[in-house]
């Protein structure tokens, strides 16, 4: 996996998160790589709730639009 | 009487001297010989009755003997009118019938002969009860014979028409019986007609029996052309002289031999003719054969009005009982199938309401439904984005966490390692009181290695110290 | 018996008649012989008082006919 | 039987018109069929009622002539 | 049956109507095809309405005109 | 199944329905397709109520029969 | 390993740094050498907590970022 790339979506990045984070409990990533993970982390976790924001927001439209239908 | 013929037949004697006398020397001399012959002596005499006239008190007689319809003699009768009182007493209330024409009578006389008159019978008495008394011999012979014949009651089983309505009366026009016959029939409160044909005969006289014998004989004919129902022998009322008339054998036979039934009328009080005997029905009077008749036609007619009534009133009531019927299906016809629609339009409105009531139910459950599930997908969706949401924030807090963990492990390991280092190096050592010693640099181990004289570096805690080695020992176990 | 027919005198219109009301007690008719039975029974009744009521004077003309010489 | 016919007489109307009053009291007649069993029927009643007047007619021709002219 | 067509008459259409009742209870129909049974049904309960009006009127005909031969 | 696709009617559409709400409740929908999941049973959903909506006009115009005939 | 060399990361420093630990405490270091190993050390550690520091440094700005993006 390229870590540089922008994550396909919201799971593929949720899944590289948790790989990062097992890799960082599991003190798998040195400190050389360690702050480079973490904002590798950081930018999924931003693009993740960016997503989740843009989700919501997409199904909160239909929700509202859905009770306006009654 | 003889002798009274005798005279033309001599006068037209051919061949004899002719002496002519004047008339009235005949009669004298009949006169004179009948005088001298008979006298004033009286005679019991038969004969019937042709001619009778009354003329001052007296009465004129023809008299008559008649067989089988042939005249066998005829005489003047006389009865003067002292005589006619005598005879008048003698037979009270039959006088009159006797004395008219067609009677037999038996009477006493004296022959008479007046020059212009002529010859006569002078009669005194006339004797009933001889005739009476020969009738009634003659009746009963007449009777026995008859019931020998087996002539009795056979007419009688002869069925009479149930309405005898056409008749051959016979009988003697203009008699009282007679027109009392036909006024009767005709004034019938009823209005029913009659078919009659009449034969007039004379129904007293020695001619009557077979007068009445001939005219059932026609009878007899007419039924075989046409339909007669019965025939009516009538007869007024009248002496019981008369009557004997009805006794006549040949007339009883014919009666009793006649294929129609014969009804007879022949008035009398007391005794039966022997005609009433054979008859069919034998009335007292003629008027009671009308009667008779017309009453059996309203019998019968009654019989008619009775079935009629009955068939009517049979036929009322099952006409009623229909009638019944059809009221009752025009009732029903009238109630059932608007009830009927009004039926179906509830069965209709039931059914339809419980399609609506169903559909309603069922849509109403689908909206729920879709109700619920949209509040489930609402929730669902909503629960998502919260774990999600969750996750992502727990895992950005692990992330944070573990980064400062990893960071501060690290720096606690380079803390001991730098402890570990600092107990490592020589500063512990030389603290304590060792010291290096370096000859030219280079730490001396042995003191082989070293010469007196060798100027030596010695390293202490907190410096050096330079000197000149005076003297080497060495330690022999340490090599 | 043909009802249509002039009856042949008293004795069968009265035999008809008879005839009739047993039918008719017997249940056995219809309305439509009941009519035709009862106008028959009029018919037979109507027969038997006109002939009751009517001098032909038949016999006499038989009579007549036959004359006094037979 | 043909329902558009006259009937044949009374009986045969009687016939069918019970037969009809059965099947309505049966409930074996439809809708479609209703009115026209109706009419059916009425003019059988009316037939019948005709009937029963002639031959009440005779019945009353009876009287007349017996002179019972009620 | 054809759904479609034209009903054969009034019984029919009551059987028919009868029918998508039952199913109705017995639930046998989806919703789309309810929209459509229902759409039947209503046809259906016009026809036999219009079919009941039509047979109560001739029958009343019938029933006016059978009074008026009393 | 084509998610995108008209339903073939509200019967497929509810068993689509449902099956995307058991995906929902089974949290088999990532956050990537969650809005199109969600849009797809809104859609769905209003076609259903469409479906549903026609179906209560035809039970109207069975009402509205009704109350004509009375 | 070139001990004079700038190490290639705080890894490798690490790593060094262990080694120099350990063949310290087996006493495989003459005292010549061992000031000059110490020395290594000392510059090790010295780097290593330079390169720490870094890490943290940045570590913090991201997570510090990536806290103020919620």
């Amino acid at each position: 996996m390229s870590n540089q790339e922008k994550p396909a979506g919201y799971d593929a990045a949720f899944t590289e998160l948790k790989s990062i984070l097992d890799a960082l409990q599991q003190d798998e990533i040195g400190v050389d790589a360690l702050a480079e993970k973490v904002k590798r982390a950081a930018d999924l976790i931003a693009f993740c709730g960016e997503r989740l924001r843009t989700a919501e927001g997409e199904v909160q439209k239909v929700l509202d639009e859905l009770g306006e239908g009654d | 009487m003889t002798s009274s013929s005798s005279i033309p037949s001599s006068a037209g004697n051919p061949g004899t001297e002719r002496k002519v006398y004047p008339l009235s020397k005949v009669t004298a001399a009949v006169s004179a010989m009948l005088k001298e012959q008979v006298g004033s002596k009286l005679f019991w005499v038969r004969a019937e009755i042709s001619q009778c006239g009354f003329k001052n008190g007296h009465a004129y007689l023809d008299l008559v003997e008649e067989q089988e319809g042939k005249r066998m003699a005829q005489l003047k009768g006389t009865i003067w009118s002292s005589q006619v009182a005598v005879i008048r007493k003698a037979l009270g209330n039959e006088f009159d019938e006797v004395l008219k024409p067609g009677r037999e009578i038996v009477f006493s006389a004296h022959m008479a002969f007046h020059a212009v008159w002529g010859f006569s019978l002078n009669i005194q008495h006339i004797d009933l009860d001889i005739l009476l008394g020969e009738m009634e011999r003659r009746r009963k012979a007449t009777l026995e014979a008859l019931s020998k014949e087996g002539a009795i009651g056979r007419n009688g089983r002869l069925e009479l028409a149930i309405v005898p309505q056409r008749l051959i009366l016979i009988g003697s026009k203009g008699t009282a019986g007679f027109t009392d016959f036909l006024a009767h029939l005709k004034s019938n409160v009823w209005g029913y007609g009659m078919d009659i044909g009449v034969v007039d005969v004379p129904v007293q006289g020695a001619q009557a029996p077979g007068a009445l014998v001939s005219a059932l004989h026609r009878a007899g004919r007419v039924a075989l052309r046409t339909a007669v129902d019965a025939v009516v022998v009538l007869r007024g009322g009248g002496a019981k002289l008369d009557l004997d008339v009805f006794n006549d054998l040949t007339l009883c036979r014919t009666i009793a031999a006649m294929d129609i039934p014969v009804l007879v009328g022949v008035g009398h009080e007391t005794d039966q003719t022997l005609v009433d005997v054979v008859a069919h029905t034998a009335c007292k009077t003629p008027t009671a054969v009308a009667d008779f008749v017309i009453e059996r036609m309203s019998e019968f007619e009654g019989a008619v009005g009775r079935e009629g009534r009955a068939i009517a009133a049979e036929a009322k009531s099952q006409l009623s009982e229909n009638r019944g019927f059809i009221a009752q299906s025009s009732t029903f016809i009238r109630e059932r199938p608007l009830a009927m629609v009004r039926g179906q339009r509830g069965l209709l409105f039931t059914g339809a309401n419980a399609v609506v009531r169903r559909t309603r139910t069922l849509l109403s459950e689908q909206q729920n439904l879709m109700g619920r599930i949209r509040t489930a997908v609402n929730a669902a969706a909503t629960g998502i984005q919260l774990t999600r949401r969750t996750a992502l924030e727990e895992l950005q807090r692990q992330l944070s966490r573990e980064a400062q963990r990893q960071l501060r492990q690290q720096e606690e390991r380079m803390g001991n390692l730098k402890g570990t280092l600092a107990l490592l190096g020589p500063e512990p050592t030389l603290k304590r009181g060792f010291s290096i010693t370096r000859k030219q640099g280079q730490a001396v181990r042995r003191a082989a290695d070293l010469r007196p004289g060798d100027v030596i570096v010695t390293q202490l805690a907190d410096g050096e110290v330079q000197s000149t080695v005076d003297a080497l020992q060495t330690n022999e176990t340490d090599t």
